[in-house]
Parts: C-alpha cells; structure tokens; sequence
C-alpha cells in the first residue's frame, strides 16, 4: 500500500496541480461572456500571489541580492494586486440590471 | 506558525481564489467574487508573513505601499477604452516579478528550502529555468503589446526575412542554455539565458498586428499562469500551483474562444501578418452605390420604430460614443421604443469589450444580450443600429467559404427592417473585407465619427 | 512498484473517473467515457495487485470471477423499466462491502498500515467508524429502497407514533457508540454500532413513500460517495478520494435537481408521507365533465397535424409502450407530419428515466426536448399527445400556491391546438392532484392501457 | 515555508478532497439531463473502487478473519463493478441520432 508520506513531494504537487486544472477548465467555462474583460483584469491579479515567493527572499535580515531582487519583486507584485482588484471592482461596479 | 497550519490557510487561500472566478459566472455575484479574490490574497500573504523565516518587514512595507499606491492610482485613472493596454502592461510586471523570484533563488537558494549536497536541487533547477525564461518572454512581450496597443509603435505587423529561422535559433538557443545551466548552476549562463528570453519575447510580438494583440495577451496571460505553478511546484506551495492553473487555464480558454469566433487558427494567429493578406479582397462590389443618411434621418426613422436593436463595434469604442449611444436608448425608450443591445462574442478588441463599454455608460445587463441569445430576433426587428461595427455584420462570412471572416459566427443585421450603418467611410473593419451589407436596399450609411453622429440623433430626437 | 509509480497510476486513474463522468455530457461521448471508467478501475486494481503486499490470489480471483459473472449477467437480463430497483440493489452491495473492508481494518490493521503505539490510530479509529455506520446504513436503506421498488413490500409510507423520536434515539445511541470505540477499539463495540447503523438505515427509509425513492437512492448513492473517501483518507489513497468526490457530489446534486424540479424540500422529503397529505386536494372539479374519444379519433387528429409533440410520462414505463410510441411516430413522420418528444425533469420516476426508455426504442435523441428547449413550441403546436403523464402537465403548479407542486415548472400542453391524454382514468398521478386540463374544451381523453391504447392507434393509422 | 513533506499526509489528503470536490460539482452538473440515469449507475460503479480495500484484506498469506471479510468485498464490488458498467454501456447503445 502506498503512504503518501513515503511519496516524493514532487507527486503531490503534480496531483494538486491535475485536480486544479481540471477546475480552471470548468470553472472558466462557466465565466459569461459579458465578463470576459474583468476575467483577464482578475486573472491578472491574482497571478499576483507569486508575491508569497518574493516574500520569502525580502524578509531574511541578511539576503545580499536576493534580498534586493525580492524587495523589488514584491513592490511590482503589489502594483498588480492593488491594480488588478481595483480596476476588476471599477467595471463590475458598472454592471447594474435595470432600475 | 506550524506547517500544517500554513498549509491549510495556503489551501483556503486557492478555494478563494476558485470562488472568484466562479463569481464571474454572473454579474450579480461577480462583485462578491472580487472580495473573494481579495480575501485569498490576504490569506496568502498573511500566512507567509507568519512563518517563522521572516525577519526583516521594512523592504517589503516600502514594496507594498509603493506598489499598492502606484497600482490603486493607475487602476482609478485609466479609461475603460485603454483597458486592454492596462492588462498587458501589468502582465509585463508579473513576468519581471517572476524573473526576479527566480533570480532571488538562484543566489540564495537556502530561503527556498531548495537546496541539497549538489547545491540547488536538480529539479528546482530545471523548474527554475522554466520559471525565469516563462517569465522573461512573458516582460518583453508584453511591453511590446502594450506599446502596440497605446501607439507608441506602430501597430502593423513587422516582418522580415529570415524571421522564422531566427525565432528557431533562439528557441534552440534558450533550450541549450537551459540545460547547460541544469548542469553547471552558473549564474552567468542564467542571465545570458534571460536575456535570450527577453529577446524572444520581442520576436514572438512584433510579426503580429496591433488588433490581435487580445489573442496574444491571453496567450501571455496563460504563459504567466504556468510560469506561477512552476514556481509552485519548485516551493511546494498548493495556492501557487492552484492559482498557476487557474490562470494556465483562463489564459488558454480565452484565446481559444477568442479564435474560434473569427474562425481562425491559433497557430494562424501567431504567424502574424492577417490583415495584410486579406485587404485584396475588397474589390468587385464597389461600383454599386451605398445610400447616405443624415442624422435627424435616423431620428425619423428610430422614433417611429417599435424595436430596435444596436450593435456595437470597434468604433464606438475608438470614438467613446458609449455614453451618447445610452442618452439615445432612453430618449427612444420613452418614446415607447423596445430598445435592446447585440453584442458579437468578438466585437471590439477584447474579448466583453462592449459589454464593459455599455456598462460604464449604466446601460442595465439585461438589455444586453449575447449572439446566440437575439440573432433570431432580427427579422423581427424594425431598426438594426449598427455602430462602428463592421465585421461582425459581414454576412460574406457565410456565403464565401474563401472570405478571412469565412465560417465566423455573424449578427444577421440586413434581416431587420432598416439597417443603420454608423461609420466614417465604406472602408472595412479589421478582417479587410468589404461589408456587402452597406449596398442593401434596407440599409442607410450615417458617415461621420461614431459619438458625434449620435449625439446629432440625441439632438434631433430631443427636438422633435 | 514504487510508491511514487502507485501514486502516479492512482492519480490517473482518478482522472479516468473524471473523464467518464465528464463524457456524460452528450450522448455522443458518453459510451467513450464509459470506457475510461472501466479504465480507471482496471488502473487502480491493477495498481494494487502490483503492490508487493499482495501474497495470495486465489481469493480475489474468485470474487471477482463469481462476482463479475452475476453482475454481467444480472445486467445484461435486466429490463430497463427495473433500472430504479437495480440501482438500489447495487447500492446495498457498495455499502456492505463498506462495511467489510472497515471490518477487516478493525482486525487486520496491520495490512492497511494504520497502526501506531496506541494500536489503531486515533484518527483512523474515527474514519473507520464513519466508514461503517454510512455503510451500514447505506446497505439496509438500499435494501428497503429496493424491496419497495420491486413491489416486494409495500410502498406506502410506514409512519407510526414515536417515530422522530425513536429515530433520535437511534443516532444519539450510534454518535454515543463511535465515540466509546474511538476509545476503546473494542470489536464488540464495532459490531453493535454497525448493527444500530443497519436498524437506523431500515428507520431512515420505511416512512418514505415508494415514489420519493429516487431521491433517497440519490442521497444514498452520495452517502456511499462520502464513506468511500473517508476509506481513501485512511489508506492515504487518491483515487478513493476522488472517485468519493466525484460520487458524493453527483448523489447531492442529482437529489436537489430532482427536489428543485418538484419543487420541494429535501428536508420534507426525507421526512416522508408526501403522497398521503396531498390526496385530499382533488375534490370541487368533478362536476366538469372530459371528452372521451377512440384510437380512431387520435389517429384522425393526428394524421392531420401539422406538428406533434409527445409528452410521455410514468404511465409509459408501467405500461412498457415506448416502443408502439416509437411506432406510431414513425408512421406520423411517413405522412409528412413533424414529430417531437418533450421530456420533463422529473417525468417518471428517476432522472432521465423516459429518456433512457425512448432510447431503447429507438427514438434518435435529437428528436427528444428538455422542457426549456421545447416549452415555448406547444402555441404553434397542432396536437399534444400525453401519454401517461400527469403531474408534469398539471397547470395548478402556476395557479394554485397551496398546492403541492406549487411552483413546478410544466410543460404546457394545454397551449397546444388539440390536447390528447392516454391514461386509464381521470385518477391523479404521484403527487395527488386533480389535472384541470383533462376538462378543457380541446382536451380530448383516451382512455385505456397507454400501450394497448397507442398500439390501437397504430392499426388505425397503418389502415387508413 | 512550509513543505509538504513536513506536512500531515491528512492535510494533503483534505486538499485532493476539497479540489476533487469542485471537480465533483462541475463535472456532474455538466451532464445532460438526458444521461441522469446512466449518471446514476455509472457512480455506482466507479464507487466500487473500494475495492482496492478490500483487495488489500484479501491478499495476505496469513489474513484470519480480515481475509474472509476481504475475499466477500471484493466478490459484492465485483458484482457492482461488472454490473455497472455493462448495464451502463447497454443504456448508452441505446442512445442514437437519426439516421
Ligand atoms: N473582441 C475581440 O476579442 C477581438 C480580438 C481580436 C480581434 N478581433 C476582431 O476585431 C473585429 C471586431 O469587429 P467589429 O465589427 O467590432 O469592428 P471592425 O470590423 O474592426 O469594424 C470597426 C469599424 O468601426 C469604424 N470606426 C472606427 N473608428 C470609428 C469612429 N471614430 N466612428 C465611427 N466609426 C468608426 C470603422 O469604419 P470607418 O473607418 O469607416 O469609420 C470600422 O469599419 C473582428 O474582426 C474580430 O475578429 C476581436
Ligand atoms: N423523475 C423523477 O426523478 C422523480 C422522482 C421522484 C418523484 N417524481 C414525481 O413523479 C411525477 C412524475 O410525473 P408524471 O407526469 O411522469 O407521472 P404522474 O403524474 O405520476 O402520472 C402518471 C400517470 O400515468 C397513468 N398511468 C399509470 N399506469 C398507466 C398505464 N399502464 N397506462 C396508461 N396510463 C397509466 C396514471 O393515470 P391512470 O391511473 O389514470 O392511468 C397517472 O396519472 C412527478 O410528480 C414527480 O415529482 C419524479
């Protein structure tokens, strides 16, 4: 029998990312058509959490470049995030059904 | 923070992010969604700040309050009609930020936990390299996109000789240096590597027209997308993979509609050099005659008709007409007129282009409707009000099979019963093909800029 | 094999699940995704035999020959108007074997490797009893569910003084005995949780009425979906996961589409006694009186309609007359008239039930329409033809709120020119409730077993 | 950072369930409604992969009791198994488009 303990981390990943996958497909699928310009604002946003990695490399006391390197990565990260969301709430803000 | 914690917080953080595109499924849980997206990126960002590896918070304070003001200021300003510049321009900041977390593992390695007697792990290398090439064709891409879509540069496409093979030798190249740097770890062969990338990013965009720059950052968006699960993959991060296939998916899915209702092939689309090819075909029809109307015309006509139906297009969106447009629906709406909105899945130059358009102009949802939705009700329609649309009109898209547009999906306009044209000149759309629509008996030519047009129907409509 | 190889060929297999349900999305992938089913489940055995655990084959080759041989044979005799009975027939099994495998945890722990210091571990301890008492109770419930299918008990409702209360007792007693094994890992212990787990199963089902059976084999199929998962947490094992997934979900879904279509709550339907309350609304239109007419007077109608639209409900299954149906369609569409079914959500008595029998007579699915596709069609329709439907027709679901179906959506066969319904009374159908449609003036009923009755409208249309 | 080696193998367990789960849900409403009841029994035969449990108490050299109980599941999965499938593939033969 197998223990997932005894499995290499890399096959988790590559089953989290198969599951995952399978859900953008329909989950993208179900977006309306009238919301496809705030899809790709969202999308954009949230393609932001590479941030957590960034974080990782600015936060040690001492990082040498790669402390320099993750400052700046966060600092583009967070023009998305702050951008994205706000700019995707900005046009769904606009779709109203009639008064 | 223990691990287990971290990982469950990582994995609501992705079910939150799930739940915000699944908002999108409908406008009125779509704001709803938003929130969601906000709160999984909290979520994220919290539970890393909490684990115990981070000690120094002022770099990062400065990065998110200088970001997050640069970002909030441009997302607030900019127009609704530059929003396809805005996402390439911020996909251009994803790819860097990549390149740069890639690069921070590759001089200190041990913040990742990736490291073993060999120095990086071999697998982090490679998923590395992938990450940092994904991310740096994904930058120089984009900024060109975004260069083409603001006119800074010319939006044509720009070919040359010998282009094919180049874009072969830098492919071999970037795939040689990736595994020369799987073996060595040089950093000196990483930048050479990137720098490789960043050149192929400029060639892949530059033999592609301005007005199928959409096709292309989708394309990069889906890019960007699994370049977030690798870098995953390399921290065994479930929100990162999760949110990598997300995007990987979204990306990937929009593209793929987006060419299938111009009827095109992807691959097609990025060989570039589209509009080019077709333009030949105009000929032949241009010595029937096209019947010119004025604008208190269309007033007459519109204030005696029972229903009419607009079709928004490029136009209205180059000529910021959204607003106008909406005054004359109400003007015609009191005057008892059933008004309602058809919108072609391509119309514009985004993929839900017009419907953001026509919201910021507060037109409500449900008089808007999609292709499949009121394409039958045309023939039953006294006005079809075509706006600065042009291709998805073109009914040559059905009747030949040789045609550009040939097999795309059109709006069937000439079988409502007088068919308005608002355009500057008989000239085609995008596809370059000419409309046989404008020569109808039915069909009246409004010639002039989109919003003053209609702003002269208002006047008239208002007067009498 | 590897522990990682066994992960990865669960992992597929898993996603070869996916793919079977994701096949049932059209009738022209779904024999595809049939295959990937079976696919899947050769994955995961075979990944399991490969495992070097494995010792002796002799007892599993026995199972799985005498098992396979009655399955096969059992379904390739089974009429398809059986298929509620034998879904519940073989949900019995899926729970027993639930049960087993938890029994042979509880004395071999070892060969699952759920063992620690304390014995059996805690949290395994907690799966494995949620394992067996959903097992248990999905076994005897099935069996109920089954009998009163197959008419072996009776399908009234069986309600008696006490019974909520006895009901509590039950599940307080079986959540009291969970806790004292999770405790003590007493077998003895194990054994009468299971058994109260059975005796709650037989309590949960017997106040239901025979009619309201699909919804609890739905919910049962999803509680079988939920135990096995909790097996695949406690062997650690993707496919059991997902597969759990996959089932729990599509029991739930499938028992809230059914319950939405009814327009009733899964809670007043798990309570019971449905039919009983509603019997007493059919009195006040007796006085009216139906027009009655022949198999000659159909066929005359029909033959000179235009359009027919055959709305086939229960009554066609007990009758078994979906094939002179077929038929009698074949020879209207040889006289030129336009021949169409209209199916209701929950005409009959499982989801798709008329579906799958018009597809064993024949019937091309393209013929066949959901109610929203079809609905708007019956105005422009020349003749309805009902046979053995009722409820699904029932206009009261729109004009009377107290009713029980209130705010069910029908199809609207009385809209149509001419209305014929084949049934053997005026008597109402499930849900108790008087149709006013059979006294309309274009109503006419045919009264009669609804295949005699439509093979008697064969031989006058073959004859004319 | 956390790693998913140091992680609880539940806690990778709940996330293959909670992804499988939207999966679940997308994949089941997708099906035409025509399918619902081949939707049925073809669930009930992919829920019968507990057999792989069962095989696993089956299979032992030395098994006592758990072995009886194992040789018994898998025989009744079996049943489910084979039966679900066939009679799934008989209903779906049956669904044709005009000629
Ligand atoms: N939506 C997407 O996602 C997407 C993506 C890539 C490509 N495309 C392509 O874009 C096209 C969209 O079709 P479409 O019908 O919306 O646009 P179109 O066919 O490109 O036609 C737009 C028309 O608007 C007129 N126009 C331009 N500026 C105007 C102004 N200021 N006032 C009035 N009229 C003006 C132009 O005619 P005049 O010059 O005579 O004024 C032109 O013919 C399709 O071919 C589609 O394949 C769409
Ligand atoms: N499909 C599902 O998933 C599902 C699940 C649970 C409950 N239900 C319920 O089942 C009902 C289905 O509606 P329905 O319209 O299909 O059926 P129905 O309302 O139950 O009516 C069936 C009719 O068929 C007639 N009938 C019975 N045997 C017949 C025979 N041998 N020949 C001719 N006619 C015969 C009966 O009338 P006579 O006695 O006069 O012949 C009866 O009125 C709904 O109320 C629904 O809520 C459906």
């Amino acid at each position: 029998m197998e223990h997932i303990l005894a499995v290499h981390p890399l096959i988790v990943s590559i089953t989290v990312f198969v599951l995952a996958v399978f859900v953008g497909y329909y989950v993208v699928w179900s977006v309306t058509p009238a919301l496809h310009t705030p899809l790709m604002s969202v999308t954009n946003a949230i393609s932001s959490v590479i941030i957590v990695g960034a974080l990782l490399a600015a936060t040690p006391l001492e990082g040498g470049i790669a402390k320099v390197f993750g400052g700046i990565a966060v600092g583009l990260a967070a023009v998305n995030i702050f951008g994205g969301f706000t700019v995707t709430q900005r046009m769904l803000q606009m779709f109203k059904r009639k008064k | 923070m223990s691990a287990n914690l971290a990982a469950i917080l990582y994995l609501i953080s992705g079910v939150c992010f799930i739940m915000a595109l699944r908002g999108l499924s409908s406008p009125r849980s779509a704001r709803q969604g938003n929130l969601f997206g906000i709160a999984g990126m909290v979520i994220a960002i919290g539970t890393t700040l909490a684990q115990t590896s981070v000690e120094d918070y002022l770099w990062i304070a400065i990065g998110i309050v200088v970001g997050g003001l640069i970002g909030t200021t441009v997302a607030l300003k900019i127009k609704m009609t530059a929003m396809p510049q805005l996402v390439a321009g911020f996909h251009s900041l994803v790819g860097l930020a990549a390149v740069l977390v890639a690069g921070a593992a590759l001089y200190s390695p041990e913040v990742f936990h990736i490291t073993d007697e060999t120095g990086i792990k071999l697998i982090s290398r490679i998923e590395m390299s992938i990450g940092v090439v994904i991310g740096a064709l994904t930058f120089s891409g984009s900024i060109i996109a975004f260069a083409k879509l603001q006119e800074l540069m010319t939006g044509n496409p720009l070919v040359f000789k010998g282009q094919h093979l180049l874009n072969l030798a830098l492919l071999i190249g970037m795939v040689a240096l990736v595994v020369v740097f799987c073996f060595t770890q040089s950093p000196t062969v990483f930048w050479i590597m990137t720098v490789v990338a960043l050149v192929f990013g400029v060639m892949l965009i530059v033999p592609i027209g301005g007005a199928d720059m959409p096709v292309v950052i989708s394309m990069l968006n889906s890019y960007s997308g699994w370049a977030a699960a690798g870098i995953g993959f390399t921290l065994e991060n479930t929100v990162l993979i999760i949110v990598g296939a997300l995007v990987g998916s979204s990306g990937a899915i929009l593209s793929y509609i987006m060419c299938r209702a111009m009827n095109r092939s992807f691959i097609s689309v990025i060989m570039g050099g589209f509009g080019a090819t077709a333009q030949t075909d105009t000929g032949g029809k241009k010595d029937k005659t096209a019947k010119a109307g004025s604008a208190d015309d269309a007033a007459f006509i519109m204030s005696n008709a029972g229903s009419v139906i607009i079709v928004p297009g490029y136009g209205l969106a180059v000529a910021q007409a959204q607003h106008a447009v909406r005054e004359m629906g109400d003007l015609l709406k009191k005057q008892g007129v059933n008004v309602r909105y058809a919108i072609h899945p391509v119309a514009g130059r985004m993929p839900g282009h017009m419907n953001v358009l026509l919201a910021e102009a507060n037109v409500p949802y449900d008089e808007v409707f999609e292709l499949d939705d009121i394409n039958n009700d045309f023939p039953g329609t006294d006005v079809a009000f075509v706006i600065g649309a042009n291709d998805v009109t073109n009914p040559t898209a059905k009747t030949d099979p040789q045609s550009p547009i040939a097999g795309m999906p059109i709006l069937d306009v000439e079988k409502a019963k007088t068919c308005l044209f608002v355009k500057r000149s008989l000239a085609p759309g995008y596809a370059g093909v000419d409309n046989p629509v404008f020569y109808n008996q039915n069909t009246m030519m409004l010639f002039g800029d989109a919003k003053k047009m209609v702003e002269e129907i208002v006047k008239a409509l208002s007067n009498a």
